[in-house]
C-alpha cells in the first residue's frame, strides 16, 4: 500500500535527475516541508486549524512552489557540477531540519488524517485505514497521470527529451526553462502529498527526511536512473523484500535482506531493473 | 578594481620575489615530486604547517582540541578524495572503512582479549580497513555514477543494520566503549593524531603528483582513454580504493583510541560519510591538501568558533554552520583551498 | 527579387581571448541554396551557432526582417529557423521515430506532420527500417540520417545544416543531393556548411569561403569554379 | 595543562549539566537543573560558595558529548557532572569521568550494564560516578511486573504481549520482564517481538498482537515512531490496551502532537508527570516549574529527567554539606561515602545509593510496599478532560490521581 | 601467417546481426581498407578487435595469438591500438598530458615512468601537432583534435593500427596531407587498417579493400578492380570513386 507512496517519491526524485542531472538530496526535506505546512495549517492547536482537505492541497501547493524556489534560487546556478548540487542539496536539507526544529521543536507529531475512518479485512486478517486507502489511490493517480504526460504527450516527452540531450531539446524548440521549472514544479507536487501521507501514517518530525530519500535513492538505483516504470516496480519490490525479511530473518535483520538483495540486482543488471544500457557489451 | 589588485600584486609580488629563494631551494629539491610554488605558496605551506605542530603551544583547550578532532577528519577527507576526488567514482560509503577499523580494534579488545596489545590490534584494524575496502570495491567498481555511489551508500545501510544484529559482538547502538584511550593529556593527544596526519598528507600528495595521480584522473575524466592507453582502468579503481582504505584505517584506528571506544553513530552513519565528502569538496577536491585544509577550517568553525567563541545554541549553531558551508559551496566551488592556492599564484610575482 | 530572408552583419564571436569570427556579413535570400566552405577550423560552425543562438556574439543577424538577439533560441526554431548541427545532438535513448517526432514537437499540424514523417522514412529507408532502434546505437552514418530527418521534421523554412555529408556512404550522399535539391525547389532555404567542397559547389547558386574567421571570397558557384585558388585548395585535382 | 579540578574550598561551584537539549526531555532536564541551582545559591549555596550551571547540549551523539564533556571537566573544571539521557553518550564518557575522578550523577539513563559493567568490574575506578534516578531497567522490568498484576487484578487482563524497540535500553523488558509476569500464574505473555528502530509500519506487529488474542500490548519505545504507534493503533481501534513505556508519549505536549490519538495509552516516567504528590518536594517543584517555563517553549513539565537532575543535584548538595567538602581531589573517598550514606527526599521519591558490595553498586535503589512490589516507578495515562486530554497518575495505588481507565472501544 | 586474422567473426545486438560471419585479414606493412555503406558493421568489427564489444562467434588472432576474449588494454598492450570514429581527448588535460597518458605502464608501481617530454615532442611530431602541446583540446580545431587522437595512438606504439574515418570533416589539403603522414608510418613500419568514406582519399592510400555490407563480405580487391566492381558501385559507391 505505502509502496505506492515510495514510487511517488522515487519518481520525482528520479525525474529531477534525469532531466538536470541533479542528485537533488534535498528531496526528502521537500516531503518533509510538505508534512509540517499541513500540519501548521491543519493542526487542531493550530492558528488555523483548515479543514484537511483544504490544509491537503495547501500542503501539495506550498511544496510545489517550494521545489520550484529551490531551483530557481539555487540549483539553477550550480547545476553543472553536480558534486556541488549535490552537496548544495545536502545542506539545504540540513538547514531546513534545523529551522524546522526552532520553529516546531524537535518531537515528533502526528498529522489528523485527511479522511478518518478504518474498515478491518477479515480475509488478510489486518486493519486499513481510510486514509492508508487513500493515499494508495491518490499515488496511483498522480503516477498515471505523470506517465500519460511524459509518454504520450509532445510536451511531456520534451522532458525525457531534456534529460538526454539539452542541446538536442533546444534544437527541437523546447523551452528548456519552462521544462525544467515544470519538472521541478511536478516534483514537488508529488513530494507535497507523498509528504502528507508519510507524516500522517508514519510521523512528522524534523527527522522525517532521511529515510524516504534513502528509500527513493534506493527505489531510483534499482529502477533504473530516469524510468518510471521502473521506479514503480522497484518500490513494490523493496515494499515486499522489506516484508519478507522481517518474516524469514526476524526483525533483527530488517531491511539487510532486501539492501543485500538489491546490491544482487545491481551487480547482475549495472543499470537498474530499466535502466538505460550506457554500456554496450 | 583592476588597479587596486594590480597595486595589490605589486606589493605582494614584491613579498613574493624575497621569498623566492626560499621556495627555490625546495623547488629544486622536491618540485618533481610535490609541484612548484612560488614563494607566497612556500609560505602557505610551511607556515600552516609550522602552526599546526605547535599549536598547543599558542591554543587554548578548546581549540586544540576541535584540531585534534580535524586532524583526524583530515585524514579522513583526503583518504576520500585520493579515491573519489581523483577517479571521479564518489564514494558515500567511506564512512564503512573507519568504522572497520574502529571496530576491529574494539571488537578485539571486548571479544577476544582485553589485555591485546596496541601492536597488534592497531596492524588488524587496518588491515580489516583493507579487506573491507576491496569487499566494497570490488563489485561495486563494476558499476559507474550514481550506481556507484549507491552502492557505496547501500555499504554503509548494511553495516548500519547488521551491528544491532549482531550485537553480542558489535554492542549493538551503544557499542563499545572499553577501548583504551591514548591519553587523556589534550596536548601529547594533539600529537599523536596530528603527525599521522602528516605523514599521510605527504606520502598521498607524493602519490597524486605521480603518474599514478594522472592515471587516476584520466579515469575520472575518461574512462575508455585509459583503457585505450593499454591501462587497465578497472585494477587502477580497485587501487585506489585500497590506497583509500588504509589511511581510512588509520584514521579509524585514531579514532577509536580518541573516544575510547565505537558506536554507529559515531563511526558508521552516512552522516559521517557525507561529512568526508563536504569537507574533501569544500577544501578543494582532487588536491588533498585541499580536503586536509578544509577538515580544520570546518572542524574548527563548527567545535570551537560557533560554540565556544560565539556561544550559540544548538539549533543556531548549525543553521548559521549550514547556511556558511551552502554559501561557500555556491560561492568558492572550487574548493576554499584550491582559490586560495591559485590566488597566491596571481599575487607572487612572476616565477623565475 | 524579394528582401533577404536571413542577413548577418559584420558577425563577431569571441572564444576567450580568440577572435573565431571577425566581422563576417552575409545574406541569403529566400528559396536559395547557399554554401559556406572553408578549412577546418575557419569558423563556420561558429557562425551558425551564433544564428542559432549558442554563442554570444557582436554584430547584427536578422531573419525575416527580426533581429535575432532579441529572440530566444526556442522561439527561433519556432518560427521556422532550424539548425541541424555538425555534433548531431540526438536524444540517445529515443527512439528513432521519437527522435523524428521531437523535431515536430512544437508543430500543431498533425496530418502535415504524419506527411513529413512518411517523407523522411521514404528518404532514409533505413531509418523506416529501424524506427524502434535507439538513435545511441545507431552508427555514425545512420545517425547523420537521423539528425537531417529531425530537423526535416520541424518544417524548416530555413534550413541550417552543418556539415550533412559527414560519415555518409557515397550512395547516401547522393540521396540527400537529390532530397536538398527537391525542398529547395519548393520553396526552402538552405544554408549548407560544409568541408566536402564538392558537394557544396554542386548544390549552392551563392557561396562564401572563410578562412580563419574572415570572408575571403563571396560569389555565385560558377564564379567559384572559376577560381584558380578554390579549385586548388579546396575540389582538388582529380 | 594538569591541574584540573576545581574542588578547592573558593570559588563558584560550578555543575555541569549535559543532556539533549534540542528534545523536550532535555530541556526539561535542563530548566530544572536551573531550579535546583537557584534553589540552592537562595539558601546560601554549597558548602557557602555560589553555585553555577553550566549547561551543555550533547546532541544525544557520543562523539558531542566527549567533547562537551571534555569541556567542562578540562576547560571549566566544574565540581559536579549532571546528567545524560542517551545511553551511548553515557557510556561514552563514563571512562574519561572516571579518570578525571569528577562525581558524576546520572539522572536520565536505565542502562544497567552503565553500572554492572563499570562498578560491578572495577569499583575503585568508577566510585565517583552515581545514578540517583531513574531506578535502572531490571529493576523497572520487575515493576512492570507488578503492574501487569494489578491490571489483571483490574480488569481481568490476563494475555499481555510485548513490543520493544530492538535497542539496548529494552533488553531488561525482553529478558527478565515475561519471567515477571508469567510468575503470576493467572498472566501469560502471548506474544513478543522487537521493532527495529526504523520501523515505520507498525500495522503488522498490532495485528500481531492481535491475533495472538493480546489484552494488553506492552510497548517500549524511545524514538520518534512512538506517534505513529499510538495513532496506528488508536485510528485502528485494536482490542488491547497498551502500556508500557514511551519516551516521547512522556512529553505534556504528546496530546496534541498526536491530535488525541493518545487517549487511553499510558507510560511509566519516575515522577509521574509531575501529576501526583510523590513526595513533599513533588509539589512545590512542579509548580516552580510550571511557574518559571509553563508558558514557553515545551515542555511545560519538567518530564522524568527533569524531576531526576533536580533531586541528583540537590542530592549531591546534600552529600558534600554532610561530607564538608566538595573537594573530590583529595577527598572523594569522604564525598562517595557520604553519598552512600545519604537518606534523601527527592521530588520524585525517596532515594538512596546502593553500596559497593551490592549487584548495582551506586545505583539508585528501588522502593518497595509491603507487598515486596517496586513502588517508585509510577504509571501515568491519558485521561479525557472536557475536549482535550490530561496526565493523570494510576499506579501505584497510593499515588494514583485516578483510575486506570481502559479505551471505551474494547 | 598474417598479422591480423579475423575469422568468423559475428556480433549481435539482441535480434539485429551487425557482422555476420565475416572473415579478412592484413598482413604485415600492408594498409588495407574497410569500406562499406552506413550501418554495414565497420566499425562493430573494430570494436569486436578492440575488446570493446564481446564477440557473438568467431576468433580474433593477433601476431599469432589468440586476442578474441581480451580487454582493451590488453588488446592495447599487444600492439594493436585504434583512433576511433569519435574523437575523446581529456579536455582538462593539454595535448602533452592527453598524449603522456597513453604512454604509461600499465603498472601500479610505476610512479614516475612514462615519456620524457622529449619523446611526447616526437611522437606530436609525426603527425604535426608538435606547436600545440600545451594547448586544451577544445582549443584545437577539429582536425587538429582527431591529430591528437592519432598521435596518442601512435604513443602506444603499436604494430597495428586501426583508423576509423580519420579523413572525415577535413578538407582535401588536409586529406593529402593526412595521407601522406599515413604512408610515412607505414613506411617507419606499422600496418594499418583504415575505414573511410571518402574514398578520393582513400583509394590512394590503401593497397587493398575489403567491403562490407549488411555484416557481410561483399568485396577484395585492389583500389582500381573495386571502383570497377559492379555490386560496389551498386551498394555504396553510386558512381563515385576514380
Ligand atoms: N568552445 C570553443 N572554445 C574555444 N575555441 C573554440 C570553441 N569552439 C570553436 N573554437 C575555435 O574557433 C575556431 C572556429 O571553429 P569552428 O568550429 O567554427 O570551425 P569550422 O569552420 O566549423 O571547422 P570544422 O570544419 O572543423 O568544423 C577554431 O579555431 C576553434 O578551435
Ligand atoms: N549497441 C548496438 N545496439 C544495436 N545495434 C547496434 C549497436 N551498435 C551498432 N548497431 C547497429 O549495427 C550496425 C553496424 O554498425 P556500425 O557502427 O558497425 O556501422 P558502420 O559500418 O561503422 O557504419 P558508419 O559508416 O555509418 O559508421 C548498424 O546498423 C547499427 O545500427
Ligand atoms: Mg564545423
Ligand atoms: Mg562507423
Amino acid at each position: 500500500m505505502i509502496s505506492a507512496v515510495y514510487a511517488l517519491i522515487a519518481i520525482g526524485f528520479t525525474m529531477i535527475f534525469g532531466v538536470g542531472g541533479v542528485l537533488n538530496l534535498a528531496h526528502g526535506a521537500l516531503i518533509m516541508l510538505g508534512a509540517f505546512t499541513y500540519l501548521a495549517f491543519t493542526s487542531t492547536a493550530g492558528a488555523l486549524s483548515l479543514p484537511p482537505i483544504v490544509g491537503f492541497l495547501l500542503a501539495v501547493v506550498v511544496t510545489a512552489a517550494a521545489s520550484y524556489a529551490l531551483y530557481a534560487g539555487l540549483v539553477k546556478y550550480i547545476e553543472d557540477n553536480i558534486v556541488i548540487t549535490f552537496l548544495a542539496t545536502v545542506v539545504v536539507a540540513l538547514l531546513l531540519t534545523e529551522l524546522i526544529i526552532i520553529q516546531f521543536g524537535s518531537a515528533p507529531s502526528q498529522l489528523i488524517p485527511v479522511v478518518s475512518g478504518t474498515i478491518y479485512l477479515e480475509a488478510v486478517g489486518t486493519r486499513l485505514r481510510y486514509v492508508q486507502l487513500l493515499a494508495f489511490g491518490v499515488s496511483w493517480v498522480a503516477i498515471g497521470a505523470l506517465w500519460y504526460y511524459v509518454t504520450k504527450t509532445d510536451e511531456g516527452r520534451s522532458i525525457l527529451a531534456t534529460s538526454m540531450s539539452t542541446r538536442g531539446a533546444e534544437l527541437t524548440g523546447v523551452n528548456l526553462q519552462k521544462v525544467k521549472s515544470r519538472t521541478w514544479l511536478i516534483a514537488g507536487a508529488f513530494a507535497g502529498i507523498a509528504g502528507v501521507f508519510i507524516g500522517t501514517l508514519q510521523s512528522t518530525s524534523p527527522e522525517m527526511w532521511l529515510s524516504p530519500l534513502a528509500l527513493a535513492f534506493i527505489i531510483v538505483v534499482i529502477g533504473g536512473i530516469g524510468s518510471i516504470k521502473g521506479s514503480v516496480i522497484a518500490a513494490y519490490l523493496i515494499g515486499y523484500l522489506e516484508t519478507a525479511s522481517v518474516e524469514i530473518l526476524g526483525p533483527s535483520f530488517q531491511g539487510v535482506l532486501s539492501l543485500v538483495v538489491l546490491v544482487a540486482i545491481l551487480l547482475m543488471r549495472p543499470n537498474g531493473l530499466f535502466g538505460r544500457e550506457l554500456v554496450h557489451e | 578594481m583592476s588597479s587596486a589588485t594590480d597595486r595589490l600584486s605589486t606589493a605582494t609580488g614584491r613579498i613574493d620575489q624575497s621569498l623566492q629563494p626560499l621556495a627555490d631551494v625546495y623547488n629544486r629539491l622536491f618540485g618533481d615530486y610535490f609541484g612548484e610554488m612560488n614563494g607566497l605558496q612556500f609560505v602557505l605551506i610551511f607556515g600552516t604547517a609550522a602552526a599546526l605542530l605547535t599549536a598547543p603551544f599558542w591554543g587554548n583547550f578548546g581549540l586544540v582540541r576541535a584540531m585534534t578532532v580535524a586532524a583526524i577528519w583530515a585524514i579522513f577527507a583526503m583518504s576520500w578524495d585520493i579515491q573519489s576526488g581523483y577517479t571521479g567514482y564518489i564514494s558515500f560509503g567511506h564512512s564503512v572503512l573507519s568504522g572497520a577499523a574502529g571496530y576491529t580494534t574494539a571488537m578485539l579488545i571486548h571479544n577476544v582479549n582485553p589485555e591485546l596489545s596496541m601492536m597488534i590490534t592497531i596492524p588488524v584494524s587496518i588491515l580489516a580497513a583493507l579487506v573491507v575496502g576491496l569487499l566494497v570495491a570490488l563489485p561495486s567498481l563494476r558499476l559507474t555514477g550514481p550506481y556507484f555511489s549507491l552502492i557505496t551508500f547501500v555499504s554503509v545501510l548494511i553495516f548500519y543494520r547488521l551491528i544491532p544484529s549482531f550485537s553480542q559482538y558489535t554492542g549493538g547502538e551503544t557499542g563499545i566503549q572499553s577501548v583504551e584511550v591514548f591519553t587523556y593529556d589534550p596536548f601529547a593527544r594533539y600529537y599523536y593524531m596530528i603527525i599521522p596526519m602528516f605523514l599521510i598528507a605527504i606520502v598521498l600528495t607524493l602519490i597524486a603528483r605521480s603518474n599514478i595521480g594522472l592515471i587516476l584522473m584520466s579515469i575520472r575524466e575518461n574512462e575508455a582513454a585509459v583503457n585505450a592507453a593499454g591501462i587497465n582502468a578497472t585494477k587502477f579503481k580497485i587501487f585506489s580504493f585500497a590506497l583509500s582504505s588504509i589511511p581510512m584505517g588509520i584514521g579509524g584506528v585514531l579514532l577509536v583510541h580518541f573516544g575510547g571506544g565505537v558506536d554507529p553513530t559515531t563511526f558508521i552513519v552516512v552522516d559521517r560519510s557525507i561529512e568526508m565528502i563536504a569537507i574533501a569538496v569544500l577544501g578543494g577536491m582532487s588536491s588533498i591538501l585541499g580536503p586536509l585544509g578544509g577538515a580544520f577550517f570546518l572542524v574548527v568553525l563548527r567545535d570551537y568558533v560557533l560554540t565556544e567563541i560565539a556561544g550559540f545554541p544548538s539549533p543556531i549553531r548549525w543553521t548559521v554552520f549550514w547556511g556558511l558551508v551552502l554559501v561557500v559551496l555556491v560561492f568558492v566551488r572550487d574548493g576554499l583551498f584550491r582559490k586560495l592556492w591559485h590566488g597566491l599564484d596571481r599575487f607572487g610575482g612572476d616565477r623565475r | 527579387m524579394t528582401d533577404p530572408i536571413l542577413e548577418v552583419e559584420d558577425l563577431n564571436v569571441y572564444y576567450g581571448k580568440s577572435h573565431a569570427l571577425k566581422g563576417v556579413s552575409l545574406s541569403i535570400d529566400e528559396g536559395e541554396i547557399y554554401g559556406v566552405i572553408g578549412p577546418n577550423g575557419a569558423g563556420k560552425t561558429t557562425m551558425l551557432n551564433a544564428i542559432a543562438g549558442f554563442v554570444d556574439y557582436e554584430g547584427a543577424i536578422r531573419y525575416d526582417g527580426t533581429d535575432l538577439a532579441t529572440v530566444n533560441p526556442q522561439q527561433i526554431v519556432r518560427d521556422g529557423l532550424i539548425y541541424c548541427t555538425e555534433d548531431r545532438d540526438l536524444f540517445p535513448f529515443f527512439s528513432v521515430h521519437e527522435n523524428l517526432l521531437m523535431g515536430a514537437q512544437f508543430r500543431d499540424d498533425r496530418g502535415a506532420v504524419q506527411d513529413d514523417l512518411d517523407m523522411v522514412y521514404e528518404l532514409f529507408p533505413r531509418l523506416d527500417e529501424r524506427r524502434e532502434q535507439e538513435a545511441e546505437t545507431m552508427s555514425g552514418g545512420e545517425q547523420q540520417m537521423l539528425a537531417v530527418g529531425r530537423a526535416l521534421m520541424s518544417d524548416p523554412d530555413v534550413l541550417m545544416l552543418d556539415e550533412p555529408t559527414l560519415g555518409l556512404a557515397p550512395v547516401i550522399i547522393q540521396d540527400i543531393s537529390d532530397a536538398l535539391e527537391r525542398l529547395s525547389d519548393q520553396g526552402l532555404t538552405i544554408l549548407l556548411a560544409e568541408q566536402n567542397s564538392t558537394f557544396a559547389l554542386r548544390h549552392a547558386e551563392r557561396l562564401s569561403l572563410i578562412e580563419t574567421g574572415e570572408i575571403e571570397l563571396a560569389g555565385t558557384s560558377e564564379e567559384f569554379h572559376g577560381n584558380e585558388y578554390v579549385r586548388e585548395a579546396y575540389v582538388g585535382v582529380h | 595543562m594538569g591541574g584540573v579540578g576545581g574542588g578547592g574550598g573558593d570559588g563558584t561551584f560550578k555543575i555541569g549539566h549535559l543532556g539533549p537539549t534540542e528534545l523536550q526531555m532535555g530541556r526539561g532536564a535542563e530548566r530544572s537543573a536551573e531550579l535546583a541551582v537557584s534553589e540552592l545559591n537562595d539558601n546560601g549555596g554549597i558548602l557557602d560558595r555560589d553555585v553555577e550551571l553550566l549547561s551543555r547540549d550533547t546532541g544525544g551523539a557520543p562523539s558531542e558529548g566527549e567533547r562537551v564533556t571534555e569541556d567542562l571537566v578540562q576547560s571549566e573544571q566544574v565540581d559536579l557532572l549532571v546528567g545524560t539521557f542517551v545511553s551511548e553518550v553515557t557510556q561514552g564518557i563514563i571512562d574519561f569521568v572516571a579518570e578525571m575522578d569528577v562525581p558524576f550523577v546520572i539522572t536520565g539513563s536505565a542502562d544497567p550494564a552503565t553500572i554492572t559493567d563499570n562498578h560491578g568490574e572495577d569499583y575503585e575506578t568508577y566510585k565517583n560516578i552515581v545514578r540517583t534516578g531513574p531506578i535502572n531497567s531490571d529493576l523497572q522490568a520487575e515493576g512492570m511486573g507488578g503492574y501487569a498484576s494489578y491490571l489483571n487484578e483490574q480488569h481481568g487482563f490476563e494475555n499481555f504481549s510485548i513490543l520493544a524497540d530492538d535497542a539496548a535500553w529494552t533488553g531488561s523488558f525482553r529478558d527478565i520482564l515475561p519471567d515477571e509476569i508469567e510468575s503470576n500464574d493467572d498472566l501469560s505473555v502471548v506474544h513478543q517481538d522487537r521493532m527495529s528502530v526504523e520501523t515505520s509500519n507498525f500495522n503488522p506487529f498490532l495485528d500481531a498482537a492481535d491475533e495472538a488474542d493480546a489484552d494488553v500490548v506492552m510497548r517500549f519505545i524511545a524514538h520518534g515512531g512512538a506517534a505513529a504507534f499510538t495513532s496506528t493503533w488508536a485510528q485502528n481501534e485494536y482490542p488491547f490496551a497498551l502500556e508500557g513505556i514511551s519516551v516521547p508519549g512522556m512529553s505534556p505536549e504528546f496530546w496534541g502532537a498526536t491530535e488525541g490519538a493518545c487517549l487511553y495509552e499510558t507510560t511509566s516516567q519516575s515522577g509521574a508527570g509531575g501529576v501526583a504528590e510523590l513526595t513533599d518536594r513533588t509539589k512545590p517543584f512542579v509548580d516552580a516549574y510550571e511557574e518559571e517555563f509553563g508558558g514557553g517553549d515545551p515542555p511545560s513539565k519538567p518530564m522524568y529527567m527533569g524531576f531526576n537532575s533536580y533531586d541528583g543535584i540537590l542530592f549531591y548538595a546534600q552529600a558534600a554539606e554532610d561530607a564538608g567538602t566538595a573537594d573530590y581531589e583529595s577527598d572523594l573517598d569522604g564525598i562517595v561515602e557520604s553519598m552512600l550514606d545519604l537518606e534523601f527526599t527527592g521530588a520524585a521519591g525517596e532515594i538512596s545509593l546502593y553500596g559497593e558490595d551490592a549487584d548495582y553498586p551506586n545505583d539508585v535503589r528501588e522502593t518497595r510496599n509491603d507487598d515486596d512490589i517496586i513502588s517508585n516507578f509510577p504509571v501515568t495515562q491519558w485521561q479525557e478532560d472536557g475536549d482535550g486530554g490530561v496526565v493523570e497518575c494510576v499506579y501505584p495505588e497510593p499515588d494514583a490521581t485516578s483510575e486506570h481507565v481502559v479505551p471505551e472501544w474494547i | 601467417m598474417s598479422l591480423l586474422e579475423v575469422d568468423g567473426l559475428t556480433k549481435k545486438f539482441g535480434g539485429l546481426v551487425a557482422v555476420d560471419d565475416f572473415s579478412f585479414e592484413a598482413d604485415e606493412g600492408e594498409i588495407v581498407g574497410l569500406i562499406g555503406p552506413n550501418g554495414s558493421g565497420k566499425s562493430t568489427v573494430f570494436n569486436c578487435i578492440m575488446g570493446r564489444y564481446d564477440v557473438t562467434e568467431g576468433s580474433i588472432r593477433f601476431d599469432g595469438s589468440d586476442i578474441t576474449d581480451d580487454a582493451t588494454h590488453e588488446v592495447v598492450n599487444k600492439g594493436l591500438s585504434r583512433v576511433s570514429q569519435e574523437s575523446n581527448p581529456i579536455q582538462e588535460m593539454p595535448v602533452a598530458g592527453n598524449i603522456k597518458l597513453f604512454t604509461l605502464p600499465n603498472k601500479l608501481t610505476s610512479f614516475y615512468g612514462g615519456a620524457t617530454d622529449e619523446e611526447i615532442y616526437e611522437y606530436a611530431a609525426r603527425i604535426d601537432i608538435e606547436d600545440k602541446l600545451h594547448e586544451m583540446p577544445d582549443e584545437l580545431p577539429h582536425a587538429d583534435v582527431r591529430r591528437l587522437e592519432i598521435a596518442k595512438s601512435l604513443a602506444t606504439e603499436p604494430e597495428l593500427m586501426l583508423l576509423d574515418e580519420p579523413f572525415a570533416g577535413m578538407n582535401q589539403a588536409e586529406i593529402t596531407e593526412l595521407a601522406d603522414q599515413i604512408e610515412q608510418f607505414r613506411d617507419e613500419g606499422m600496418t594499418m587498417i583504415v575505414v573511410d568514406h571518402n574514398m578520393g582519399g582513400l583509394m590512394e592510400l590503401v593497397d587493398r579493400i575489403v567491403v562490407l555490407n549488411n555484416g557481410d563480405f561483399l568485396a577484395e580487391g585492389t583500389p582500381e578492380e573495386i571502383a570497377e566492381n559492379e555490386h560496389v558501385q551498386e551498394a555504396y559507391l553510386a558512381g563515385e570513386g576514380l
